[in-house]
């Protein structure tokens, strides 16, 4: 286990350093959902509507942003053909380096999600709402997000891939974290029903994720 | 000195003055401790800096 | 003291554990003439009340924030234009006190407009464009943190500085006219039609306590930051020394 | 086993190929007297131009890294760098190493996790004199100890190895 361990702690650690990308994600969700209000106009009441798909969709994004290093930066260095070498299944090594690249990325995503809410005008319960559905909905997008970072990777194609890869497939996601989010506060369905499919969505991609983006890593090698 | 009815938010404003200003005081001096620590440990070790050297020279 | 004679890190460093102490206790000194001044002696305002006493942390923070920038600006043309070795050290050291105190400015401003708008944060053309600001100061401090080479990430911070600086003005503008362009002028007068001696004496003591304030931190912060330069170079020298072996 | 041959004759290919990072078309590859349960990369080093080392970890936390990822808990760093004369820069960030020394740090992972074969891909480039000697009294321990080495390379070795020929079209 501890070889596990010791690869989720030093990509923990790395996202932390200088150069690391841990606050990128954040800063880019920040700027995202201040600059709608810019577009969209400073009407509250309109905010106060369209708000918790402003932030799924700028959390959506921003999650995004950082993943396509998650595996090319091992790529470059080296470091990934020893971690194909190390004795642990190559679909744990994987799903630990998500892991490590959820906590250092999506995390703080959900920890700001309170202070965006003040500037889209949101009410207490829907910003609960949304911070809840960010939590249960954005290790999907990292495990989703995980495939294309190893499919961009296996072929060599940079970080542009990987968003036209990986946005069609977190549609389901974000359905469901928005209807969640509206559904806590106005919504015509209980908070429930949407909230436990986006758990079953998490959950699916936790297991589909490593698994795919091991095999993407393994079939790629020229 | 009645604060009138909106004493919460004149309290806040200057309790969030008072932590941001203790914050940076304390982030301040805990990095010019850090560094005295780094450079303390290099110096013991025997590293020297060119300047340093030219001036010892 | 000519600046040149300043460039010089060693020379820096004894001028600012000579100066730091005194500069510390006039900030404390202005500090507590302000405060009292504020709480003990101040008039309510005929409108807003008591509230009012917020706007001597939001104003003094607001003209500091832009202050900051333009503090890193000139030694962002420092760096480019005179090549000075502490200037791209200023620049880096007052870019996190310049998030804060305009961090501050914003916090203060919601507070002082909860009362009158009912809600934390409208969506004001002088608090938009200071959250604008603040999202410049960490867009600055996210690229230092990205590049470890002091001087190259130099360089860069002093353009992307001075391109903001540039742009401050337009930002300023454009955010003013997209917010009358919905909303009628906001009701949050900072200024005021004429500010009676009262308020306006207290007020400056702050803007002083603040500004002191600031100048004790950025000298302290760049003492650090040539404090993490030399640990670097020593790292340097140490790689370099162990190469032989 | 040295690998010699031009540029582009496979060397650095049938060394990937062994530590399992190239899929074979046709074939397998086999240890014989090998742990039987282990598969082969899982029992192989694999040293290639690139050195796997994270510019802002110092040079201890790199190799701690890799020694507890590659399978051992709790080695002893001391004893690695000191061989690789790396013993006064472990709290250095990596990035402050010159090319040479991050070669020597790679090579500190093949000491600290004992592994019966090493797969070396030009060893010697980026090493000055001092540090060939070093390399080759290493490789010189690894086989006293029955390991196997198989180093693509176009220099001499500086110890005394068999020699396969790729791409002998001359």
């Amino acid at each position: 286990m501890t070889a596990l361990s010791a690869l989720l702690l030093r990509d923990m650690r790395l996202a932390v350093r200088v150069g690391g990308g841990a606050l990128m994600g954040v800063l880019f969700f920040l700027i995202v959902v201040t600059l709608v209000p810019f577009a969209v106009g400073p009407d509250l009441a309109q905010l106060r509507r369209i708000g918790p798909a402003i932030l799924w969709l700028g959390a959506l994004l921003a999650s995004l942003l950082t993943l396509d290093r998650l595996l090319a930066a091992d790529h470059e260095d080296g470091s990934l053909d020893l971690i194909l070498m190390g004795g642990t299944p190559l679909e744990l090594a994987v799903l630990a380096k998500a892991v490590a690249h959820w906590v250092a990325s999506c995390l703080p995503l959900v920890v700001a999600t309170p202070l965006l809410g003040l500037f889209l005008n949101l009410e207490p319960l829907a910003i609960g709402a949304v911070a809840l559905t960010l939590l249960a909905g954005t290790p999907a997008l990292t495990c989703i997000g995980l495939i294309g970072a190893a499919l961009s990777v296996a072929l060599r194609r940079g970080g542009l891939l990987l968003p036209v890869l990986v946005l069609p497939l977190t549609v389901p996601v974000l359905i469901f974290g928005v209807a969640a989010s509206n559904a806590a506060v106005a919504g015509p369905m209980s908070f429930g029903a949407p909230f436990l499919i986006l758990c079953a969505l998490s959950l699916g991609s936790l297991v589909l994720g490593p698994f795919a983006a091991a095999a993407a890593l393994r079939h790629g090698l020229e | 000195m009645d604060l009138g009815p909106h004493a919460a938010f004149i309290i806040a404003a200057y309790v969030m003055a008072a932590v941001v200003v203790l914050g940076l005081i304390a982030w301040v001096i805990a990095d010019y401790d850090a560094q005295q620590r780094v450079l303390a440990d290099l110096e013991q070790r025997g590293v020297t800096r060119r300047s340093q050297k030219s001036e010892a020279a | 003291m000519a600046l040149i004679d300043l460039a010089n890190p060693t020379r820096f460093l004894a001028l600012a554990a000579r100066v730091l102490p005194w500069l510390a206790a006039a900030t404390a000194l202005a500090f507590a003439a302000g405060l009292y001044l504020v709480w003990f002696t101040t008039p309510d305002d005929y409108q807003q009340g008591a509230t009012v006493k917020i706007m001597f942390i939001h104003v003094p923070n607001a003209w500091l924030a832009m202050g900051v920038w333009t503090v890193m600006s000139i030694a962002s043309i420092g760096t480019l234009v005179w090549r000075h070795p502490l200037a791209d050290v200023a620049a880096k050291s007052a870019a996190p006190l310049g998030a804060a105190f305009t961090f501050l400015a914003l916090v203060t401003g919601s507070l002082w407009g909860r009362p009158m708008w009912g809600t934390y944060w409208v969506w004001d053309a002088r608090l938009t464009s200071v959250l604008v600001l603040l999202l410049m100061y960490l867009g600055v401090i996210a690229l230092w943190r990205t590049v470890d080479d002091p001087s190259r990430a130099g360089r860069a911070a002093a353009i992307l500085t001075l391109v903001g600086a540039v742009n401050l003005p337009v930002i300023k503008f454009s955010v003013d006219w997209w917010n009358t362009l919905h909303q009628p002028a906001s009701v949050l007068r900072a200024g005021g039609p004429a500010i009676h001696p009262a308020i306006l004496t207290p007020l400056l003591v702050m803007a002083i306590a603040f500004v002191l304030l600031f100048v004790t931190l950025h000298l302290a912060a760049m003492r650090n930051e040539i404090l993490r330069r030399r640990v670097r170079s020593m790292w340097l020298m140490q790689a370099h020394a162990a190469q032989g072996a | 086993m040295a690998l010699v041959g031009p540029n582009g004759s496979g060397k650095s290919s049938l060394l990937r190929l062994i530590a399992g990072l190239l899929r074979p078309s046709a074939g397998w590859i086999e240890l014989q007297g090998g742990d039987a349960e282990r598969s082969v990369p899982e029992q192989a080093h694999y040293l290639g131009h690139l050195d796997a080392l994270k510019p802002s970890l110092t040079v201890a936390e790199n190799l701690r890294f890799w020694t507890r990822y590659l399978g051992e808990q709790t080695a002893a760093l001391d004893e690695p760098l000191a061989a690789t004369g790396l013993g006064g820069l472990a709290d250095l960030p990596a990035a402050y190493l010159s090319a040479g020394q991050r070669r020597r740090l790679s090579l500190a992972r093949l000491i600290a996790v004992p592994r019966p074969i090493w797969l070396l891909d030009e060893p010697t480039s980026a090493l000055d004199a001092g540090g060939q000697g070093r390399l080759a009294d290493l490789m010189r321990e690894h086989l006293a100890t029955g390991g196997m080495l198989i180093a693509a390379t176009h220099g001499p070795l500086g110890i005394d190895a068999g020699e396969l020929r790729l791409g002998g079209a001359a």
